[in-house]
């Protein structure tokens, strides 16, 4: 693609002799997707880092500008695809706040046991991948080996893998077929016992510690500066997850469930299971701790899985009917956030009180999340990149849209 | 071996020489090369195939089932078959005549140093004096085929890939050259035939339990020689998640492929030069090959001189086989199995590693050789010296089943302490009253069982 | 029997002449080659082949060493050098006339020089000798090395006792140790030079 | 803080820069003019009793439709809407800005309306700034970088404006 611009920043321009620009990405084993990163390197030490986005940009904001809400459900699942039912749900969440409609308490357990599992599934990914960034390629085969067995849930409840479209603004497109809530019990059950193995794999393993503790360290005022959100947030000891201190919209979802938020707080994480302790070498703030609030977060969603299995068995109400393909929107705006696997996943929604709405915008939590990667990367080694990016685990198709 | 032909040749021609002739050494070292390469190439297969079986199963995956029925067994061929119909592509920023000779520089280094690597009692190519010194030697050539292959691609990951490996592979030759320098301090000599025989009988003779340094020179031994093959967690030089594919990022089909033939040639290189060193080499664990081919000699060597008489209708009489030799080139045999079995333990640990471990950093590396590998090994080496120095007990020592390591101690030794001894007076019986019972060293030097190679001639002259 | 005398040719001779034109055909083509890379592979022929010499004479630890030293460690670092330092990539060297006339006449007078010394040597100038006498290389060249550097004196060893061994010339162990300890030493002292020396520079370029 | 107390505060700070508010709406807003917007955020973030330090969003919307009768049923004026999502990571609280632009600087077609750029008070919004010059077309005044970020560098028009046109050809791909 030959580019004609006349702005001197950008990178390509100006090269010096000393020093190497070298193209990491869009096809690289590495960069998840489409991301290119230009890096400035002397030698193995890279001096400056570019992402180059866009790669994957599908438009779908302007193509929610002429779907209805519902139809644009699919949209969000191919946002970030390693965690569509969360994308579901965000979406769903913003409408149903514009239209004001209130769910029932089994929709809303049902909602919950969906979305956890949907956090398990992708931070099943993230942590396989980090894996393969750092080149180990076992841990990524037992993480699909997993997350293979949610999917196949996740089949069962909607007939999809990968592109669910099964939360729906109103509830959900059908109510968990008989016997789902036993099988999913049963893989929480047998999934358990299997972190252990993964902390021994990645978590605890000295190379692995050596490769991330003390790479990347992000303050937990520049995360929050950069917008940063979700584990990369709370891997810098911020103490803030939506789940708890969301809009109440969101919040109510989880009310009365007993969880912890996994951040550092007092110099420790929450004791509520028996994790691996933390290595001496790692820093808050690094990519050991990002990866670690991951696997946390997975044992958390497992305990919040098991509560919502309890409760919707016993919950009032129906599974919740999504709205009119074609329901009239009222007239306003609305923005919602959700915590997604990734980050806040946020919606922002404008109607002018047609049945299509006037604007969609998604608020991409990998967009944010990426955008401290030069400065993280500046000054780091060659091989230190994959391993910053990855700990930031970002999906190019949320962050491209 | 080349004496072995001409006695062919002789008998077949009613001639007698005295010294093989050329075609003797030319049929030799024909067979020498294609035993070799098959060593290289089938290793290579087969190797391709484990690893593929092995990280299977540690992924909890089956891996190849199909090609070649049970176990696809087959399977590598066929990735070959695949690799040899893929276009070749050369660059265009590539300098073409160095990018395409890259890959052989390194396989026929790796290929070079198998001519020093007995698989068993004087089963090498080229029974050499100075073995453990070749095989380093050549092995430091193979770092050229990276280091060309990165620079002549034209590519800057290519380029990365190549500078990582110079330095990576520079850097770790020192601690190696270090391990092994361990055995052939304590055996005396260079001679890979003979430090293996000096570990004959049972595991306890085996170098790397001699003391607790050689284990532990043995340990760190096998970790720079995974370092200097390139192979996880020190695959930095084509580290596919940051380098792409580091220096064979621009290679392809049959090009690429002898990158693979040699890695996993070299592979097997150090394992079995491990296996040498430290593990009894072609010795099993229980000295029970002897007397099993002892028995089997019992029915071999009567079918042997049976068939010598046969033919001997046709081409004269060939008289009768030499008495033990057939017993001793069944021990050997099964020696040799032994040796591909250690080394073949070797690779797999090998494999086991790369599918169980994260990649380090090229800086880790380096801290790794520099800061822990050499100073372990110095140490080792001192340990070891100081040991032996002392005559601190060995394991060799225990009252097992086996021959003393001392007893076949090489000449040169004697002669050295010969001429020590009676130039300062000491009063000691001479060594010569030592004679060793059992002198592999001049047992392989009799004309049957040496196989010598094309260029150097005439074994022993003791 | 004819067909046998055919075949027994002197191929000791063969190989010789295969090595030194491999060797000298490669030292040309370092010469007439302007890409440094390229110098540098065709460097690793020449003196790979010479090593193979050295294995034919059957001095082959002479011959390992070769590999060992000039192959995989003089050029490994020649390259590495070239690689870290070169502007562009392919450094081509352009030689200038009169630094061939200089190496002409340097190299002729070295190569005179040699080829007098060479046919000085009386059993170079019976002419061809008989192959069947021709002793072939015993490849025990490491233990003579090995005694010769503990005092042993290797040539004199049926020489009567106690008269070869003379106190204070105990061998060549200490001096050859406090070479190599003092290349070792140039080693780091250059490394270090360059290091202090690329520093300054860029401090330079920053003021 | 109630939301009329903060407007009333806001606007004692900032007088006419703090340009009117709706807090009927479901997400309450405050509208800032162009000019000013940096320096109330920057206040937004530094308050005590705000501590507004997380900024999640910054959309562009264009408020523009072409068929002339359907525009004036519209009961708006054609303009483009900056909208900030702020919230705090302290106090767990939310606000939205907004900033009423016109479609066009000087109602000249073509020449961007201006707004500061607030990248200065919270990174997130150099990359967010991007999206929205690439996408919506309102150019950042103080951005430290401001060149577009999904689209190809080379890109012609703002695909989140009403009025655009999808091009029929780029670097010879047939458009549709």
């Amino acid at each position: 693609m030959a580019t004609q611009v006349d702005d001197a920043r950008i990178i390509e321009f100006d090269v010096r002799t000393d020093e190497m620009l070298v193209n990491m990405g869009p096809q690289h084993p590495s960069t998840h997707g489409v991301l290119r990163l230009v890096l400035r390197t002397d030698g193995e030490i890279v001096s400056e880092v570019e992402p180059h986005l866009g790669y994957l940009h599908r438009c779908a904001e302007k193509i929610g500008e002429n779907l209805t809400p519902r139809q644009w459900i699919p949209y969000t699942d191919r946002m970030d695809y390693l965690a569509g039912m969360n994308m579901n749900l965000g979406w769903s969440l913003c409408v149903e706040k514009l239209i004001d409609h209130q769910l029932s308490e089994k929709a809303k357990h049902l909602r919950v046991i969906i979305a956890e599992m949907g956090r398990i599934a992708s931070h099943l990914v993230g942590m396989g991948a980090y894996g393969l960034d750092l080149g180990t390629f076992s841990p990524f085969l037992y993480a699909f080996r997993e997350r293979e067995k949610i999917l196949d849930l996740f089949e069962e409840a909607c007939g999809a893998r990968l592109t669910y479209s099964y939360l729906t603004p109103g509830g959900a497109t059908a109510d968990l077929p008989n016997g789902w809530l036993q099988k999913c019990e049963a893989f929480l059950d047998q999934f358990e016992p299997i972190i252990p193995e993964y902390h021994a794999l990645l978590t605890t393993n000295a190379i692995f510690v050596k490769r991330t503790a003390g790479i990347g360290v992000m303050s937990g005022e520049m995360a929050v500066d950069f917008g940063c959100t979700g584990p990369v947030l709370r891997g810098s000891g911020v103490d803030y997850d939506l789940r708890r201190d969301g809009e109440e919209r969101y919040t109510e979802m989880y009310d009365g469930y007993a969880f912890e938020v996994i951040s550092q707080k007092d110099g420790h994480y929450p004791k509520d299971h028996d994790y691996p302790a933390v290595p001496a070498e790692a820093v808050l703030g690094d990519c050991w701790h990002r990866f670690y609030v991951r696997m946390l977060e997975v044992v958390q969603a497992i305990d919040l899985v098991r509560q919502a299995i309890d409760r919707y068995s016993t919950a009032s109400g129906d599974w919740g009917v999504p709205i009119k393909l074609a329901h009239k929107l009222p007239k306003g705006e609305v923005y919602l956030e959700t915590e997604s696997p990734r980050g806040q996943m946020g919606f922002y929604l404008v109607s002018d009180g047609n049945a299509i709405p006037w604007r969609v915008r998604a608020r991409s939590s990998c967009f944010c999340n990426l955008s401290v990667t030069s400065d993280l990367c500046r000054g780091c080694l060659i091989a230190d990149v994959p391993a910053i990016v990855g700990s930031l685990d970002v999906v190019m198709g949320e962050i491209d849209r | 071996m080349a004496e072995f032909f001409q006695q062919i040749w002789d008998s077949f021609f009613q001639t007698s020489s005295e010294s093989p002739g050329a075609i003797a050494y030319l049929v030799a070292a024909v067979i020498h090369c294609v035993l070799i390469i098959h060593v290289v190439a089938v290793g290579a297969l087969i190797f391709i195939w484990m690893e593929r079986k092995i990280s299977g199963r540690i992924q909890d995956r089956l891996g190849p089932t199909r090609v070649g029925g049970a176990f696809g067994w087959l399977q590598t061929l066929a990735d070959g078959i695949k690799l040899i119909a893929k276009e070749d592509i050369t660059p265009k920023d590539a300098d073409a005549m160095l990018f395409k000779a890259a890959p052989y520089v390194g396989f026929a280094a790796s290929y070079c140093a198998y001519i020093a690597l007995p698989f068993s009692d004087g089963w090498v190519a080229q029974h050499m004096n100075t073995a453990v010194f070749f095989i380093l030697a050549v092995l430091g050539i193979e770092v050229f085929s990276p280091i060309l292959a990165g620079y002549a691609s034209g590519s800057k990951w290519s380029l990365f890939g190549a500078m990582r490996e110079a330095a990576q592979v520079v850097s770790y030759e020192v601690p190696l050259g270090m391990c092994v320098v361990v055995p052939c301090m304590i055996c005396g000599t260079l001679n890979l035939v003979t430090i293996g025989n000096m570990q004959a009988g049972s595991f306890t003779n085996w170098l790397a339990f001699n003391d607790p340094f050689t284990f532990i020179v043995a340990c760190v031994y096998f970790t720079c020689a995974t370092a200097s093959v390139n192979r996880a967690p020190f695959d930095l030089a084509e580290a596919e998640s940051e380098l792409v594919a580091g220096f064979h990022t621009e290679y392809s089909g049959l090009r690429w492929s002898f990158f693979f033939m040699a890695e996993y040639g070299s592979m097997f290189l150090v394992s079995g030069l491990a296996a040498i060193l430290f593990f009894g080499g072609w010795h099993g664990p229980i000295p029970i090959a002897e007397p099993i081919a002892g028995v089997l000699s019992l029915v071999v060597e009567p079918l042997l001189n049976f068939g010598r008489y046969v033919v001997g209708f046709v081409v004269g009489d060939l008289g009768q086989v030499t008495e033990g030799v057939v017993a001793t080139q069944i021990a050997n045999l099964m020696g040799c199995l032994n040796f591909l079995v250690k080394g073949t333990i070797g690779v797999t640990v090998m494999m086991w590693v790369r599918w169980t471990l994260p990649r380090l950093r090229i800086d880790q590396v380096m801290t790794t050789c520099l800061k822990y590998c050499v100073p372990i090994a110095a140490f080792g080496f001192l340990g070891a010296l100081v040991w032996q120095v002392n005559d601190l007990p060995t394991s060799n020592d225990m009252p097992v089943i086996g021959k003393n390591r001392f007893e076949v101690r090489e000449s040169w030794v004697y002669q050295a302490e010969k001429e020590l001894r009676t130039t300062s007076g000491d009063q000691k019986s001479s060594p010569d009253d030592q004679q060793p019972p059992f002198d592999p060293h001049q047992a392989t030097g009799s004309t049957e069982l040496v196989p010598q190679g094309a260029f150097v001639m005439k074994g022993g002259a003791r | 029997m004819m067909l046998l005398a055919a075949f027994d040719f002197d191929w000791h001779a063969f190989f010789f002449m295969f090595f030194a034109l491999l060797t000298c055909g490669f030292a040309l083509a370092v010469l007439f080659t302007s890409n440094i890379v390229r110098m540098a592979f065709y460097l690793i022929l020449s003196l790979g082949a010479s090593a193979g010499l050295f294995f034919l004479a059957g001095a082959e630890f002479v011959g390992a060493m070769q590999l060992m030293i000039y192959v995989g460690g003089t050029l490994v670092l020649l390259i590495f050098g070239v690689m870290l330092t070169a502007q562009s990539r392919f450094v081509t060297m352009k030689t200038s006339s009169g630094e061939w006339v200089m190496a002409l006449v340097l190299g002729g007078a070295l190569l005179f020089l040699l080829l007098t010394a060479a046919f000085r040597v009386g059993d170079w100038r019976t002419g061809h000798p008989n192959p069947a006498n021709v002793g072939l290389a015993e490849s025990k060249t490491t233990t003579q090395i090995g005694m010769g550097f503990t005092g042993v004196r290797v040539d004199k060893l049926d020489a009567p006792e106690g008269s070869t061994l003379v106190s204070g010339m105990s061998g060549y162990l200490l001096p050859f140790v406090i070479v190599s300890v003092h290349l070792l030493v140039v080693l780091v002292g250059a490394a270090y030079m360059a290091r202090t020396k690329r520093r300054a520079s860029s401090a330079g370029v920053g003021a | 803080m109630s939301g009329q107390n903060l407007v009333e505060r806001l606007s004692q700070r900032f007088g006419e820069k703090i340009t009117g508010s709706n807090l009927e709406a479901i997400d309450p807003w405050i509208e800032v003019s162009a000019a000013g917007i940096a320096e109330v955020c920057e206040y937004l973030r530094d308050d005590a009793d705000l501590q507004l330090n997380l900024l999640n969003c910054i959309s562009g919307v264009d408020y523009f439709i072409a068929d002339p009768k359907k525009a004036a049923k519209a009961g708006w004026e054609p303009h483009t809407e900056v909208v900030y999502h702020l919230s705090s990571t302290f106090n767990k609280h939310t606000l939205v800005l907004k900033v009423i632009l016109p479609r066009w600087k000087g109602d000249v077609e073509g020449k961007l309306p201006e707004v500061q750029s607030v990248a200065g008070v919270w990174s997130t919004a150099n990359w967010h700034e991007r999206e929205v010059f690439d996408l919506s077309g309102v150019r950042f005044t103080g951005h430290p970088n401001l060149r577009r970020i999904l689209c190809p560098e080379d890109w012609v028009g703002y695909p989140l404006r009403k009025d655009y046109e999808m091009p029929l050809e780029y670097h010879g791909i047939r458009g549709r």
